[in-house]
C-alpha cells in the first residue's frame, strides 16, 4: 500500500516536472523543473531496492549533469524568454502521443515469458551497492573501463570545446570588443561558407 | 598440380592481372596475349585430363571458408561447364589477340584478365556464395569496359547494365540465403555446397518461390523476355571486344545457371513452370527476329540476334529431357563461338568505317571479299545451316522440346524462317549489290591481325559442326546425370512423367550403343 | 493493490513520450538537451523496473552504463554548444541548416 | 565398293574446296577443268555403282557418328541402293556436263573460280541428300542445296534482283524446312530412329492419324524445295542465277529432290493413299497452272522455269498415286531433257548478249544451227512424241491416272501436256524461226564455243534414248526396292486410242504454235488487255498479293515491334521504374532540409511506423498461431 502511494505520487509528480520542462519557455523555469524530476526518480530506484542506483541518479545528475547545465546557461541570455518558432505544435504531440499508446498497448499486451533465467540473480543476503560492485568488477569489468576512460575523454573535450578563447573574458571586456570579436567571427563564417 | 587445375584456372589470370600493373606499356599486348595463351592450353590440359565417361563432378576442390555456415570455397567441373570454361579461355585469348582498341590498351588487357577470372570462377564454383561472389564479380570488369570504352551513350548502357542485372541477382541472393535456411531446417547443418543442395527434396510450395527468384537473376542475365532492354543498349555502347566476350560468355551464365541451379533444385517448379517459360521463350525467338529485321544498325541486328537464340537454349533447357538439355548446352557453345565471330566481324567494318548503319555500306563483297566471305560462312551457321556448329544444337533443343509439346516447337521452330530473314536481309544490305558510298571504295581487307581472330573460329564454327561428338559426349553423359536426378527427387505426378527416367532404358542404350 | 512492472513500464513510457514531444517541439538546443535527458531516464526506469521484477542486476548495469553516457553527452554536447554560440551568438535549430541534402 | 561411293561422294567437294582455293584469285582454267574432271570421275563411280546395284547388290556404309544424344544417335551413313543410284547418275550426269558447258559459258565472268567452288558444292550436297541413310543426313543435304542455291541465284549479287531472288529462295525453303524438320521430330519420338531401315521397318506399327501427320509434314517440306504450290514463286525468280546453274539446280535436280523424298518415303506414303491423293491432286494442279503461266509469258528463262514446275507437277501426281517408280522415271528423263533444253538457252543468251525475251529473237537458226537443233530435240521430248524420252515417262503418268480411275486428274494432265507442247514450240518458234529481230537492237549472234555443244551433246543423246532404252532395264532394277507396279491399259483399243490420241492433240499443239509464232509475230492487243492474259502475265498476282500480305506487314510488323513495344513499352517501363525510383529520391530529398528539428520529426515518424509494424505482426503472428493450435 505504502509502495503504491509512494508510486503513484513520484510518478504524479515526475510527470508533472518535466511536462514543465518540455513546455516552459524560461530556460531557469525548464532547467529547475528538470533538476526537480531527476531527483524524483531516484525515488523510484529507491522504491525498487536499486538504492546504489538511486544515489548515483541524485550525485552524477542531480549533482554534476545539472551543475553542467547551470554553468552552461551562463554563457547564454538565460533571463528572456526562448523564443522558438513552432510548426504544428499538435502533430507533435499526436506522435508522441501515438508512440506512447503504441509502446503501452505492446508492454500491456501479454508477454511470450518462457523461462527467462536471470544471469545474475539479485542476492538479497548482500546488499545492493555490494553486490552491485561484484557484477560491475566482474563481468562488466572491460566496460566500466571503456565508461570510465569515455568519460575522461567527454571532460577534456568539454574543456577543450568550451575553453575556446578563454584567455578573452568575456564579462570583463568592453561592449564594442564583444561586438567586434563577433563581427570577426561572422567574417570567418562567410568565408568559410565561400569555400 | 592436376588437382588444383580449378584453382589455378581461376586465379592465375587475375594474378597476371596484378602483374600486368608493372609491365611496360608497349610489351602489355604480348604480356597478355601470352597469360591468355597459357590460360588457354591450361583449359586444353583440363579436357584432356577429364574422363569423358564420368558423370559426375571432377577436379574438385574444398577449402572451407566459413564453417560455422557451411561456406567453403568448393570448385569442380563436369561435362556441362567443362566446354563453358574453354570457351570463356578461348574467347579472352581471341578477344585479346584480335584487339584492336588503340586507348589505354594495358588497363584493357588488365581487366579483360581479371573478368576472365571471374567467368571461369563463375562456371567451376559448386557453392552458392562463391557462385554468387564470381556471378557479381564479373559485373564489375564488364562495367568498367563498356563505361571507359565504350560509345557515346556509355554512361547510360553501363548504368543500365549494371542495375538491372545487379537487381536479379540481388533476388537471387535471397533465394540462395533461404535455400541455405531449409537446408539448415532439413539437416541441422548450414551448408551452401549445391551438391548437398541437390540431396534435398524441397516441398512443391516452396520450390515454386525459390524458383521464382531464382529465374528473376538468371533470366535478366540471359536475358528474357521482357528483361531484355539492357543488351541492345549494352551491345550498342561497348566496344568490340567487350560485345564479343558479353555474347560469348556472359550471356551464358544465365542459361548455365538454369541448368546447375532451377532444373536440379526444383524440379517439380521446373515442370510447373515449363510451359509459361516456353512462351517466354517462344516470344524471345520470333519477337527478337522481328526486332533484329527492323534493325539499321547492323550490331543491333547481332545482338538482338543473341536474343533470339538464347530463347532456343532456354526451349531446350526446359525440355526436361537429354536430347533438349545436351543440345542447349552445345547450343551455348556453338551461339558463343558464332555471336563472338560476328561481333568481332562487326567490329572489324567498325575499325575502318567508325559507323554500323546498314545504309552506310552496301557491296562490300567486292571491295572485302574475304571479309565478306568469313562474315557469310558465320552467319550461315547463325542460321543454323546443317554441318555448322549451330545446327546441332538447335536441332536437339527443338526436338527435345518437342517431346513436351507439338504445337508450341512448331511455333519456336519459326527460329529457322524467322532467323534466315533477318539474317539474310542484313547480309544483303551489308554486302550485296553495287559499292554506292565512295567511302568504302578503298575499303582494306581484313588484315592478318584480324584473321588470326575469325579463322579460328571458323575452323571451330564448322569442325564442331561436322564432328561434335567429343563435346557431345561428355555434355550428354552428365546431363543424363541430372536429368535422373530430377527424375528420382520430383514429386508431382507431371513431373514424374515429363522429366523421363533413364534407369529403365539403360539396357536399351547399351544395345544401341553396341551396333 | 501492487504496483506491478507493468505499472513502471507505462511510466517510462509515458515519460519517454514526454521527452519526445519535447525533442520535436524545442527549436533551442539547450532545451532540446534536457528533452534527451528526460528520455535517458525515462528508460532507466524501465530497466530498473526489469532488473527489480525479473531479480537480475543486468538491468541496473544497464541503468548505470547510460547515466554515464549521460554524463558524457551533457560534457561534450554543451562545450560543442557553446562554441556554436560563441562563432554566432543563436543556439536556435532553425539556423543550423549546414546539413542540407 | 565402298571406296568407289567415297569417290563418288567426295570428288565434288574436293572440286569445291580447290576451287575456294583459288577463290579470289583471278580467272583460271584450272579450276574450271578441275573440278569437272573431279566430277568425271565422281560420274565414272557412280556408274561403277550402279553396275554393282544391277547385279542386285546394295552398298550401307558408315562413315563416323554426327550426333548422339540421350537416345538419339545419328551417323554419317551413306547408302547406295536402287533408288540412290538412280539420283547419282542423274545428278553426276547433268552435272559433269553442266560443268564443263560452264567452262565456256562462265568464260568472260570475274567470278569464274567462285562459281565452280559453288557448283562442285552444290553437287556434294546433293550426293549427300540423296546417298544419306537417314531422314537427318538427308537433311544436310537439303540444306546445303539450299545454301548453294542461295549462293548461286545470287551469284551476281551486285544486281538487287539476284539478290532479292537468292533470299526469297533461301526463305521460302526454309518454311519448309521447318515441317520437314516437324516431321523428322515426329518421325524420331515416335519410333526412336531416324534411319531409314529403322523407320521403314517400323512404320506400320504406328497409328494412323500419327502417320498421316509425318507424311503431312514431309511432303510440305518436299513442297518447299520442289517449288510446289503455294511455295513455288522462288523458282521462277531463281532464274536471275547463271543458266548453268538454271539448268543443274533449278531444273535436273535440286527441285527434284522433294520428288526424291515422296519415293524414298514411300513406305510411309503407301500406308496413307489418302495423303497421296492430295499429293497427286496438287501435283495435277501445279501442273496445269504452271504450264498457264508460261503460255505468255515473255521471259526465255521463266518460260523453261514453269515448265520445269509443271513437270514437278506430273512427277509428284505419279508419285501420289503411289507409282513411286514411274515418278522417278520421270524425274530422270525430264532432267536429261530439260537441262539440255536450259543450256540452249543459255547458248541463245549468250549470242543475244543476255537480252531475255524471245519476242526480240527470231531466225537464230541460221546461225545458230546446233543449238536450234539440240533445242528442238528436247523441246519434242519434253512434248512427249515418240520416240523421245518424254513420251515414256510422260505418257506413262497420264496412263497411270487412267489406269487409278482418277480421270479428272488425267484429264488435267493431258490438257496440260497439250499447253505444253504448245508454249515449248513457241519459245521455239519465236527464237529460232521467222524474221531477225534482232538485228533492230544491233545483235549479231554467234553459236556457242565447240566444246560447249560437244558437251551438250550427251544429254542430246539422252533425251532422245533415254526412255526407249531405259525404261525396261530401270523397271527391273528400281523395284528391288520401289512397290513394282505395272500400269497397263488391259483394252487393247483403249490403250492405242488414248497412246494415238495424246499423240495427236501434242502435234496439233505444236502446230498452232509454229503456225502463229514461226512466221510474223502478230501482238494481239486485244487478247492482251483482256483479264485472262492479265491474270497469267503477272502469274496469277500471286508474287504481288504474297508481298502485299506477308512481306510488306512482316516489315511493317517488325518495325512496330521495334520503334513501339520494344522502345516504346518494354524499354520505356524499364526506365520508367528506374525514373520512379529517382524522382521519388529528386522529391523525398526536401526531407533533408538539414533542420534538426524536421530530422527528429522525421525520426520519431519512423519510429511510430516501425511501432505499428511491430503491433501489426505480433497481432498478426498471434492470430496464426492461435489458429494453428
Amino acid at each position: 500500500m505504502f509502495e503504491a502511494i509512494a508510486f503513484y505520487l513520484f510518478a504524479a509528480l515526475t510527470i508533472i516536472m518535466f511536462t514543465i520542462t518540455v513546455m516552459t519557455s524560461q530556460a531557469l523555469y525548464a532547467l529547475t523543473a528538470m533538476a526537480a524530476g531527476m531527483i524524483f526518480i531516484s525515488a523510484f530506484f529507491f522504491i525498487l531496492g536499486a538504492d546504489f542506483l538511486g544515489a548515483i541518479q541524485i550525485i552524477v545528475y542531480t549533482g554534476a549533469v545539472m551543475a553542467i547545465y547551470a554553468f552552461g546557461m551562463m554563457f547564454f541570455d538565460t533571463t528572456r524568454n526562448v523564443i522558438e518558432k513552432r510548426s504544428n505544435p499538435q502533430f507533435v504531440v499526436v506522435l508522441g502521443g501515438l508512440a506512447a499508446v503504441l509502446v503501452v498497448f505492446i508492454v500491456l499486451a501479454p508477454i511470450v515469458t518462457t523461462n527467462l533465467n536471470a544471469n545474475y540473480p539479485i542476492d538479497l543476503a548482500v546488499g545492493n551497492t555490494q553486490a552491485i560492485g561484484m557484477v560491475l568488477f566482474t563481468k562488466y569489468l572491460v566496460p566500466f573501463e571503456l565508461a570510465a576512460v569515455m568519460l575522461l575523454v567527454a571532460m577534456i573535450a568539454g574543456i577543450v570545446l568550451a575553453g575556446k578563447k578563454m584567455d578573452k573574458s568575456l564579462t570583463l571586456m568592453a561592449e564594442e570588443d564583444i561586438a567586434l570579436m563577433h563581427a570577426s567571427s561572422a567574417t570567418e563564417i562567410t568565408q568559410e561558407e565561400a569555400y | 598440380m592436376q588437382e588444383h587445375i580449378l584453382s589455378i584456372l581461376i586465379f592465375f589470370p587475375a594474378l597476371a592481372a596484378m602483374f600486368g600493373f608493372v609491365v611496360h606499356k608497349d610489351s602489355v599486348r604480348a604480356y597478355g596475349i601470352t597469360v591468355a595463351a597459357i590460360e588457354f592450353f591450361l583449359s586444353l590440359w583440363l579436357w584432356n585430363l577429364y574422363d569423358p565417361m564420368t558423370s559426375g563432378m571432377q577436379f574438385m576442390e574444398m577449402a572451407p571458408l566459413v564453417s560455422a555456415f557451411g561456406i567453403s570455397y568448393l570448385v569442380g567441373v563436369d561435362g556441362i561447364s567443362l566446354f563453358i570454361i574453354i570457351l570463356s579461355t578461348f574467347f579472352t585469348l581471341i578477344g585479346i589477340a584480335s584487339l584492336t582498341e588503340k586507348r589505354r590498351v594495358k588497363d584493357l588487357i588488365i581487366t579483360l584478365l581479371f573478368l576472365e577470372m571471374t567467368m571461369i570462377g563463375v562456371f567451376a564454383a559448386l557453392d552458392a556464395i562463391v557462385f554468387y561472389v564470381f556471378w557479381e564479380l564479373s559485373l564489375i570488369p564488364m562495367l568498367y569496359i563498356i563505361g571507359a570504352w565504350g560509345g557515346p551513350l556509355r554512361i547510360y548502357a553501363s548504368i543500365k547494365f549494371f542495375l538491372y542485372t545487379f537487381t536479379g541477382s540481388l533476388v537471387m541472393l535471397v533465394g540462395m540465403l533461404f535455400m541455405a535456411y531449409f537446408y539448415y531446417q532439413a539437416t541441422g547443418q548450414w551448408s551452401f555446397s549445391l551438391l548437398e543442395w541437390y540431396r534435398l527434396i524441397l516441398p512443391v510450395n516452396i520450390q515454386m518461390w525459390l524458383f521464382a527468384a531464382f529465374f528473376l537473376g538468371f533470366a535478366i542475365k540471359v536475358p528474357m523476355f521482357p528483361f531484355h532492354t539492357w543488351l541492345p543498349y549494352a551491345h550498342g555502347q561497348a566496344p568490340t571486344i567487350g560485345s564479343v566476350i558479353l555474347a560469348a560468355i556472359l550471356l551464358k551464365m544465365g542459361t548455365y545457371a538454369f541448368i546447375r541451379f532451377s532444373l536440379p533444385l526444383f524440379p517439380d517448379a521446373s515442370v510447373a513452370f515449363m510451359f509459361p517459360i516456353a512462351i517466354i521463350a517462344i516470344i524471345m525467338i520470333v519477337y527478337a527476329a522481328m526486332v533484329a529485321y527492323a534493325q539499321e544498325d547492323i550490331k543491333q541486328v547481332v545482338a538482338y540476334s543473341s536474343i533470339s537464340h538464347m530463347g532456343v537454349i532456354i526451349l531446350g533447357i526446359f525440355s526436361m529431357n537429354v536430347e533438349g538439355i545436351t543440345g542447349s548446352v552445345f547450343l551455348m557453345i556453338a551461339h558463343g563461338v558464332v555471336s563472338g565471330a560476328l561481333f568481332l566481324l562487326v567490329g572489324v567494318i567498325y575499325d575502318r568505317r567508325h559507323t554500323k548503319l546498314m545504309s552506310e555500306f552496301g557491296g562490300l563483297a567486292s571491295v572485302m571479299p574475304r571479309y565478306a566471305t568469313i562474315f557469310g560462312i558465320m552467319m550461315m551457321a547463325s542460321v543454323g545451316l546443317p554441318l555448322t556448329i549451330n545446327f546441332v544444337g538447335e536441332f536437339l533443343s527443338l526436338l527435345g522440346f518437342y517431346k513436351q509439346s507439338h504445337s508450341y516447337t512448331l511455333v519456336a521452330g519459326t527460329a529457322i524462317i524467322v532467323g534466315a530473314i533477318y539474317m539474310l536481309s542484313a547480309y544483303k544490305k551489308a554486302f550485296f549489290g553495287t559499292v554506292t558510298n565512295e567511302k568504302n571504295k578503298n575499303l582494306k581487307d581484313v588484315n592478318r591481325t584480324e584473321l588470326l581472330g575469325l579463322v579460328p573460329l571458323v575452323v571451330v564454327a564448322i569442325w564442331l559442326g561436322v564432328y561434335p561428338k567429343p563435346l557431345l559426349e561428355p555434355i550428354n553423359n552428365s546431363v543424363e546425370a541430372i536429368v535422373q536426378l530430377m527424375h528420382d527427387k520430383a514429386q508431382t505426378l507431371e513431373a514424374k512423367q515429363r522429366i523421363p527416367d533413364l534407369s529403365n532404358s539403360a539396357g536399351l542404350n547399351s544395345t544401341q550403343e553396341a551396333h | 493493490m501492487e504496483i506491478t512492472l507493468t505499472h513502471y513500464l507505462v511510466l517510462s513510457t509515458v515519460l519517454f513520450a514526454i521527452g519526445l514531444i519535447g525533442v520535436m517541439r524545442r527549436k533551442n538546443l539547450l532545451m532540446l538537451f534536457f528533452a534527451t535527458e528526460i528520455l535517458l531516464n525515462a528508460v532507466n526506469i524501465g530497466m530498473a523496473a526489469i532488473s527489480h521484477f525479473r531479480g537480475d542486476y543486468t538491468g541496473q548495469m544497464f541503468a548505470f552504463f547510460i547515466i554515464a553516457i549521460a554524463a558524457s553527452e551533457v560534457a561534450v554536447g554543451l562545450g560543442l554548444l557553446i562554441v556554436w554560440y560563441k562563432r554566432t551568438g543563436k543556439i536556435d535549430l532553425d539556423q543550423m541548416t549546414s546539413m542540407r541534402g | 565398293m565402298e571406296v568407289y561411293l567415297y569417290i563418288a561422294l567426295f570428288a565434288p567437294l574436293v572440286g569445291s574446296l580447290f576451287a575456294a582455293l583459288f577463290g579470289a584469285a583471278p580467272k583460271t582454267y584450272l579450276t574450271g577443268i578441275a573440278a569437272s574432271g573431279l566430277l568425271f570421275t565422281s560420274f565414272v563411280s557412280s556408274a561403277i555403282l550402279l553396275n554393282y546395284v544391277l547385279a542386285g547388290h546394295t552398298v550401307h556404309v558408315e562413315m563416323m557418328t554426327w550426333i548422339a544424344a540421350g537416345d538419339l544417335y545419328i551417323p554419317f551413313g551413306f547408302v547406295v541402293d536402287q533408288v540412290s543410284v538412280t539420283m547419282m547418275m542423274v545428278v553426276s550426269v547433268v552435272s559433269t556436263v553442266v560443268h564443263v558447258y560452264s567452262i565456256g559459258y562462265m568464260a568472260h565472268d570475274k567470278g569464274f573460280n567462285r562459281f565452280f567452288s559453288y557448283l562442285s558444292a552444290f553437287v556434294f550436297s546433293m550426293m549427300v541428300l540423296v546417298m544419306s541413310d537417314n531422314f537427318l543426313g538427308l537433311f544436310i543435304g537439303w540444306e546445303g542445296v539450299g545454301l548453294c542455291s542461295w549462293l548461286l541465284i545470287g551469284f551476281w549479287y551486285h544486281k538487287e534482283s539476284a539478290t532479292w531472288a537468292a533470299n526469297e529462295a533461301f526463305i521460302m525453303n526454309r518454311i519448309a524446312d521447318l515441317a520437314m524438320l516437324i516431321g523428322i521430330f515426329m518421325l524420331y519420338w515416335n519410333l526412336g530412329s531416324l534411319q531409314y531401315d529403322v523407320v521403314f521397318a517400323n512404320i506400320a506399327t504406328l497409328p494412323m492419324h500419327i502417320i498421316t501427320w509425318i507424311g503431312i509434314f514431309l511432303f510440305i517440306g518436299a513442297m518447299g524445295k520442289s517449288a510446289q504450290f503455294p511455295l513455288h514463286t522462288w523458282l521462277a525468280d531463281a532464274m536471275e542465277g547463271p543458266t548453268p546453274v538454271s539448268a543443274l539446280i533449278h531444273a535436273a535436280t535440286m527441285v527434284t529432290a522433294g520428288v526424291y523424298l515422296v519415293v524414298r518415303a514411300n513406305p510411309i506414303y503407301g500406308l496413307i493413299p489418302e495423303v497421296g491423293i492430295v499429293i497427286a491432286s496438287l501435283g495435277a494442279f501445279v501442273a496445269l497452272f504452271a504450264a498457264s503461266m508460261a503460255l505468255v509469258n515473255r521471259d526465255m528463262k521463266r518460260i523453261i522455269a514453269y515448265s520445269t514446275l509443271s513437270q514437278l507437277g506430273y512427277m509428284f501426281v505419279a508419285a501420289g498415286l503411289g507409282a513411286y517408280w514411274v515418278a522417278l522415271f520421270h524425274l530422270m528423263a525430264h532432267a536429261f531433257f530439260k537441262a539440255l533444253l536450259f543450256l540452249g538457252a543459255g547458248n541463245v543468251m549468250h549470242a543475244m548478249h543476255d537480252e531475255l525475251d524471245p519476242f526480240k529473237m527470231g531466225g537464230l537458226k541460221k546461225s545458230m544451227k546446233w543449238t536450234w537443233i539440240l533445242m528442238t530435240l528436247a523441246s519434242v521430248a519434253l512434248a512427249g512424241i515418240y520416240p523421245l524420252a518424254g513420251f515414256f515417262s510422260k505418257d506413262l503418268i497420264l496412263e497411270v491416272a487412267f489406269v487409278e480411275h482418277h480421270y479428272v486428274l488425267y484429264t488435267v494432265l493431258l490438257l496440260t501436256a497439250g499447253l505444253t507442247a504448245f508454249y515449248s514450240f513457241r519459245l521455239v518458234a519465236l527464237i529460232f524461226h521467222g524474221n531477225e529481230r534482232h538485228l533492230e537492237h544491233g545483235i549479231h549472234p554467234h553459236e556457242a564455243y565447240t566444246f560447249m555443244l560437244y558437251a551438250m551433246a550427251p544429254l542430246g543423246v539422252l533425251a532422245v534414248i533415254a526412255g526407249m532404252a531405259f525404261k525396261t532395264p530401270y523397271y527391273l532394277m528400281v523395284t528391288h526396292l520401289l512397290p513394282a507396279m505395272t500400269y497397263h491399259i488391259h483394252n487393247h483399243t483403249t490403250f492405242w486410242i488414248m497412246t494415238i490420241g495424246t499423240q495427236l492433240f501434242v502435234i496439233a499443239a505444236i502446230t498452232y504454235a509454229y503456225k502463229k509464232y514461226a512466221k510474223a509475230v502478230k501482238v494481239d492487243k486485244k487478247v492482251e488487255s483482256g483479264l485472262l492474259y492479265q491474270l497469267l502475265y503477272n502469274q496469277y498476282f500471286i508474287p504481288k498479293i504474297y508481298d502485299e500480305v506477308f512481306s510488306k506487314p512482316y516489315l511493317k510488323l517488325s518495325k512496330l515491334a521495334w520503334k513501339e513495344i520494344d522502345l516504346k513499352i518494354v524499354d520505356a517501363t524499364v526506365d520508367g521504374i528506374a525514373n520512379i525510383i529517382y524522382q521519388t529520391g529528386e522529391k523525398t530529398h526536401t526531407m533533408q532540409d538539414g533542420n534538426l528539428s524536421s530530422m527528429l520529426r522525421w525520426m520519431v515518424i519512423g519510429l511510430v511506423v516501425l511501432l505499428v509494424l511491430a503491433v501489426a505482426f505480433t497481432a498478426g503472428y498471434n492470430a496464426v498461431n492461435l489458429q494453428a493450435m
